[in-house]
Parts: structure tokens; sequence; C-alpha cells
């Protein structure tokens, strides 16, 4: 039997996968895009329409709502794979694990993080901002939901042996958004001051780097940990 | 490392160690505590500014750098135990924690209650107080993370792993919540300038220092202790604790 | 070949198994027995590497597997209790993306295979319409898809009928004679003879 | 001694309220921790003393049978 070690098969069949069942079970990528939405027309119902606050709100809004409709998929990300045995079979595999789990969250980003990318000039719109602050909500939103998949997928590994796992894993992620959350709404808020936000944009990107490099080893012995 | 922790992977072992240990620390926490708090509480002069508000920084102090040491010491913890699969390492993770949360619980509470006269608000969003909340937040995760696991062993990893990401992530947390306070409020209200700070009042802080130190050390060892005992409820050793009384 | 060394195991304060030995030997099968409850499941997930033991060691080819776990991986097909097919995905898909992520050849006459082990047919609707002895084939497949000497297996005859049975035990015969070693659980006994068949019997401990 | 009286101890300069609560909540928070630690000491003992005393009626029990 022909043995072919190849890193690139191994991640490009697990994130292939997880596509796959995504485009599969639609609902997977229509329901955080869709409760996205509905927390974005919350806001103005609930402070009033007036363009101006809107505007100026507007950051915080995307934001917040972007940190809930990823943790909507994050409980799923590993559940399934736990459930049916799947992840025995990742772990018991020659390949090393956080090679796997890479996949896994790219995968959930593809998912989860790139329709809320592509989808922001229609909340844009909705809130009533310019196209300079488009432009840095769409840069932000590029480089802080693989940020926000890979944190999750910390918590998601941790609890996914857990009977009840979803509240205590937004229990434990959301406070380790805050850096992400507060970097890349200050981003936005430069812009709309026309002023540059490079800087910003660079913490966001370093902390994109190292979460690439550590999150994974962290994600694999949280997924050990759960699997004895 | 491996060679001198050796002997205290055995836990009967690591219980004596915490039994031959404790007498010290309660001392120190009994005398310090009394000590300071008299001091600070009567002796020290009032603050020409904040009058006798500023007492509070007696606890306040103590308790927001306990809160970071204490976070800090459970992480070393969790990397020993991760590292050197050492269960007993796990253990004194899942003593700390508690004891943390209590400390970051006071650091919070003595702030807003010192806010209150000096601020006018109970709750300013001021970085440093914003950042002790959310570490009493990273405390608070890993205690029901730990909670909600059946196997203990299982939870005893799962907390580990987390206090780890949490101390790499607290850097990266407080700076950005420093960032951001500067950022919103212009210039961030000091409370203490702490290099100002009068050697009359200096000498009682670092006593009140020493006594949270002590605490902190105290309750972590009888937490650890019970922690052993739990785990080895039915090992002879923990049988021949009932005889001896 | 697998040596175990005075494994301990605790679950929840009891002692299921305590300083356990056995040695495996290429070309031997062993059939793990005891009551539900004895630890069967767990001591295969310790043999597996999911789990470590309370004490002792499980050792391959003469080095823990704890520390070169990747190369005892390679060696071992494990298929437990959950079998690791996902209900969404076909027949075929599964049984490539598993190919894949064991770093097998893809390229492999899957359907003949299927069509040997009575899936024929079936190869290419989700796996959730199948009944649960067709889940089970799906998974056993495997069985003729690895190059794996050791073979962990947790109750591999669950929800198969007779035929099924005795196509499995073929198989294993197979496999033991091409050197390999099979450590598997089973309430039923084992129909076909095997020269080397042990059995370890854990027993319920309070 | 910084204040002249008792009551102006407690008055603390007209902060007492502050003051006092911070102490009193970090006292009571302190208090807390250590009684349910010792608390906990006590129930884990209990509960070997109860594991050692059901072992010795099972213990008796099978003795017993003997005869």
């Amino acid at each position: 039997m022909l043995r072919q070690h190849s890193y690139w098969q191994l991640f490009s069949a697990v994130c292939k996968k997880d596509v796959q069942l995504a485009f599969r079970q639609r609902a997977e990528i229509v329901n955080p895009i869709l409760f996205f939405l509905i927390v974005i027309t919350l806001f103005p119902l609930a402070i009033g329409p007036e363009p101006g606050l809107l505007a100026r709100m507007a950051p915080g809004i995307i934001w917040v709502a972007a940190l809930l409709s990823t943790m909507l998929g994050l409980d799923k990300l590993f559940r399934d794979d736990f459930n049916d045995g799947s992840l025995e079979q990742l772990i018991a595999s020659s390949y090393p694990l956080p090679l796997t789990v890479l996949g896994k969250v790219v995968a959930h980003w593809l998912i989860t993080g790139l329709p809320l990318v592509l989808m922001t000039p229609l909340f844009a719109l909705l809130l009533n901002l310019d196209s300079q602050a488009l432009v840095a909500t769409v840069l932000t939103l590029l480089l802080g939901t693989p940020l926000l998949s890979f944190i999750g997928a910390i918590g998601a590994g941790l609890t996914v042996g857990l009977q009840k796992g979803g509240i205590l894993m937004s229990l434990l992620v959301l406070p380790l958004y805050i850096p992400v959350l507060i970097f890349a709404t200050s981003a936005i808020d430069t812009s709309t001051m026309s002023l540059d936000y490079s800087g910003q944009l660079a913490i966001l990107g370093a902390m994109l780097v190292i979460a690439i490099i550590s999150a994974p080893i962290a994600i694999s012995s949280a997924l050990k940990v759960s699997v004895s | 490392m491996w060679k001198w922790l050796h002997p205290y992977a055995k836990a009967d072992r690591a219980y004596q160690l915490c039994n031959t240990l404790l007498p010290y620390f309660a001392v120190i926490t009994v005398v310090c505590m009394l000590v300071g708090w008299v001091w600070g509480l009567a002796y020290a002069p009032a603050d020409y500014q904040q009058k006798d508000s500023y007492r509070i920084i007696f606890i306040h102090v103590p308790s927001a750098i306990l809160s970071m040491g204490a976070y800090s010491s459970m992480a070393i913890a969790a990397v020993i135990a991760l590292v050197w699969q050492l269960r007993n390492a796990e253990l004194a993770v899942i003593a700390i924690a508690p004891v943390g949360a209590c400390v970051t619980a006071i650091a919070l509470i003595t702030g807003a209650a010192w806010g209150k006269p000096m601020w006018g608000a109970w709750w300013v969003w001021d970085a440093r107080l914003t950042s002790e909340l959310i570490l009493l937040f990273l405390y608070l995760g890993v205690l029901s993370l730990y909670h909600a696991f059946e196997d203990k062993k299982a939870a005893g990893r799962a907390a580990s792993i987390l206090a780890i990401v949490g101390v790499i992530n607290l850097p990266i947390i407080h700076f950005s919540v420093e960032w951001w306070n500067t950022l919103h409020q212009g210039a961030t209200i000091t409370k203490f300038d702490t290099k100002a700070i009068d050697s009359s009042m200096f000498w009682p802080l670092m006593v009140n220092i020493v006594a949270f130190a002590g605490f902190v050390g105290t309750v972590t060892l009888m937490r650890l202790k019970n922690e052993i005992l739990q785990r080895e409820k039915h090992r002879p050793w923990v049988r021949q604790l009932l005889n001896r009384g | 070949m697998l040596h175990i060394k005075s494994v301990t195991c605790i679950k929840q304060d009891r002692c299921l198994f305590a300083d356990l030995n056995f040695r495996l030997k290429s070309g031997q099968i062993m059939q793990l027995a005891g009551p539900n409850g004895a630890g069967k499941t767990s001591l295969l997930r310790i043999i597996a590497g999911f789990s470590a033991p309370d004490e002792g060691q499980v050792m391959w080819q003469g080095e823990s597997i704890a520390k070169n776990y990747d190369e005892f991986a390679r060696e071992l097909l494990f298929i437990g209790h959950k079998t690791g097919v996902n209900n969404q995905l076909s027949a075929i898909e599964n049984l490539r993306f598993w190919l894949q992520i064991q770093g097998y050849d893809t390229d492999q006459e899957l359907y003949s295979l299927l069509a040997k082990i009575g899936l024929v047919g079936l190869e290419d609707v989700p796996v959730r319409t199948l009944s649960a002895g067709q889940q089970r084939r799906v998974a056993l497949i495997r069985l003729w898809l690895n190059d794996a000497k050791l073979w962990v297996l947790d109750e591999p005859f669950t929800a198969l009928d007779k035929a099924g049975v005795a196509f499995l035990q073929q198989r294993f015969l197979t496999h033991l004679e091409q050197g390999g070693a099979i450590l598997l659980t089973t309430h039923q006994d084992l129909t076909t003879h095997f020269a080397h068949l042990q059995t370890v019997t854990l027993e319920y401990r309070h | 001694m910084q204040f002249d009286s008792f009551s102006d101890f407690i008055a603390m300069g007209g902060y007492g309220f502050y003051v006092w609560l911070s102490f009193g909540t970090c006292a009571l928070i302190l208090l807390g921790i250590l009684v349910s630690s010792l608390n906990d000491t006590k129930r884990i003992m209990a509960s070997v003393q109860q594991q050692a005393d059901r072992e010795a009626r099972i213990q008796q029990a099978k003795q017993e049978q003997q005869l």
C-alpha cells in the first residue's frame, strides 16, 4: 500500500471536508450571517436612527456583532468530529495534530469569517458608514476574524468533551477577544477621522501571526485532553 | 529542576512539605496583617490631598499586586504540570485559582470604594480597573472549566492549558486596555503616584503586601493539601492520618 | 511488538486495573474479556495512546509510545466504539477522507472493495441513511486499506450479521499471516480458529 | 496615632463609609475563603473516615458469615 507523506494533502482534506459539509447544510453558513444582520438591525432600533450617532457607533456595533456571530459556529467546530469518533482518527494519524487543527480553523474562517467580510458593504450601508470607514472595516475584519477563529478554537477544543460546553466556551473565549475588539474598532474610528490607522492594522497582523504559530499547539493539546 | 522536584512528585511527600511550610506562612500572615492594618488605619499619616480615604491603598494595592502575582504563579504551575507531567502541579493550579479570584475581587471592590469619593463614581473605566476585571474573568474561566469536567485528571490539564493561554494573553490585554484608555480619556487619572510616596506610607504598604502574599501562600497551601487528600483519598497514607487525629 | 508494562488505570476514584502486564507478538491475536465497566475500553484507549496510564507504560518496539507517538500512530489502526464515520458524507467520501488523513494514496479500487463487503449500490448515499450494520461495515473497510501492524478494535462485531463476522475473521487471519497483531474486545466468541489466540480477562473491581 | 478619639478613627475624616466598606469586605472575603478551605479539609477527612468505617463493616460482615 502506497504511503505518501504530504502535509498539503492532510491540510486540504481536513479543510475541504468541513467546507463541503457546511455547504451541504447551508444553515451553517447562512445562520451566522443572518444573526449578524439581525444584531445590527437591533442597534438602530434600540438607540435611535440618527445617522451621525449610528456612524459613530458603527465600528463597535459591527465588531460586537462579529464576535457574537463567530461564536455561533465555534461550538460545532469540533463537536461533530468528537461525537462520531473522527477526532480519534485524526489524533491516531501519523500527521502532526496541530496541522490538522490548522485545517479545521481555516475551514471555520472560510465558513463564518469570510462571508462576513464579503457582506460588509451591505452592513456599512445600513449603519451609514462612509467609504473610508468601509475600507477600514473590511481590512480589520479580514485580519481580525481569522484571529477570532483561532482564539475561539482553543475554547472549543477545551469544552468539546463537555455536555453543555457552549455557554462555558463563550465565558472562556470572550475575555480573550478583547484586544482584537479594541484594536479593530480603534482602527475604524481612526479612519473616520481621516487619520492613518496602519499602526492598529499592524498590531492586528502581529497578533494574527502569533495566533497562527501558537494557537494550533494549544488547540491540539486541548483536544487531546478532551479525547482522553 | 527535575531532581529537586522529584521527591515531591509523590503525593505524601508533597503533603508533608505543605505541612512544614504552612506554619511559617500562617505566622507571617497573622503578624503582618495585624501590624499592617493597624499601622495603615491608625498610625500612617493622612494624605494631604485625599485625606483619610487614601487608606484604602493599604489593601487595594497589595490585592492588585497579588492578583497578578497569583495568576503568574498559577501559570508557572501550569507549565510545570504540562511539561513535566507533574500531577501535583496541576493540583497547585486548582489550589491557587480560587484564592487569586478572591484577591482580584478585593482589588475590584476596594478600587470601586476608593473611586466613589475620588472620582464621584463607583465604577470608572480606568485602565487598571478594567484589566483587573478581565483578570477576574480569566480566573473564573479557569475555575468553571475545572468544575465542568467530571474526570478531574482531564479537568486539571484543561485548566492548566487555559491558564497558560491566559497568561500569554494577559500582557496583550493589559497593553490594549491601557492604550484604549489613553485614547478615550485623554489624560488618565492616576490615583496614586507611587514614586512620590512618603516613607511613612511606604513601609506600612510593604508590610501589607507581605501580609497579602503570606495570606495567598497560606490558603494556597491549605487548598493544595485538600486537593492532594481528595485525590489520594483511597491511599493508605491518608488512612493513617485519621489515626493520628 | 507491543508490551504493556505494569499499567494502572484509575477512573473517578475507582481502580479499573492495576499493574497489568502482557505482551503481544507479531502474528498474535488477543481478546480482552470482562464484564461491562471492567475497563476494557479504557485499556484500549490507553494502548492507542489517547489517554495516559496512571502508572506504567505502553511500549511499542521497545520504546514508550508517549515518546514518539507519530511513529507509533503510523503502525496503528484504531477503530473505536465511535467509528469515525461522518453521517453526512457518503461511504466513498468517508473512505477517501480517512485515506487522506492517514497519508494513504486515494487512487484505489474503493468501489470493488465496497461491493465485496456488501455495500454495492450504497456507495454515494449519505451514511446516515444506512443501517447500523452497514455503517459499521463502512468503518471496517479500513481493515482492507491499511498497512498498519497493530490493529486495536473495540467491539468490531457489533451490529454485524453472521456472514459479516465470518468475513471479518477471514481478514484477521490474513493480517496475522502477514505478521500483524490484533487486539480486540468482543462479547461474542470468535468463531474461526486462531492458532495464537490469547485471552486477557479484566475483572470488575469495586 | 493619627486620630484624637475613637469616633474620629471611625469617621476617617468623613471617608469612614468608604474606608470601612473596603476593609470590611476585604476581611469578609479573606475570612470566607479561609473558612471554606478549612471546611473542605474537614469534609474530606470525614468522607475518608466514612469510607474506612464502611470497609470495616464489610469486613465484619464477612467474618460473621464465615462463623
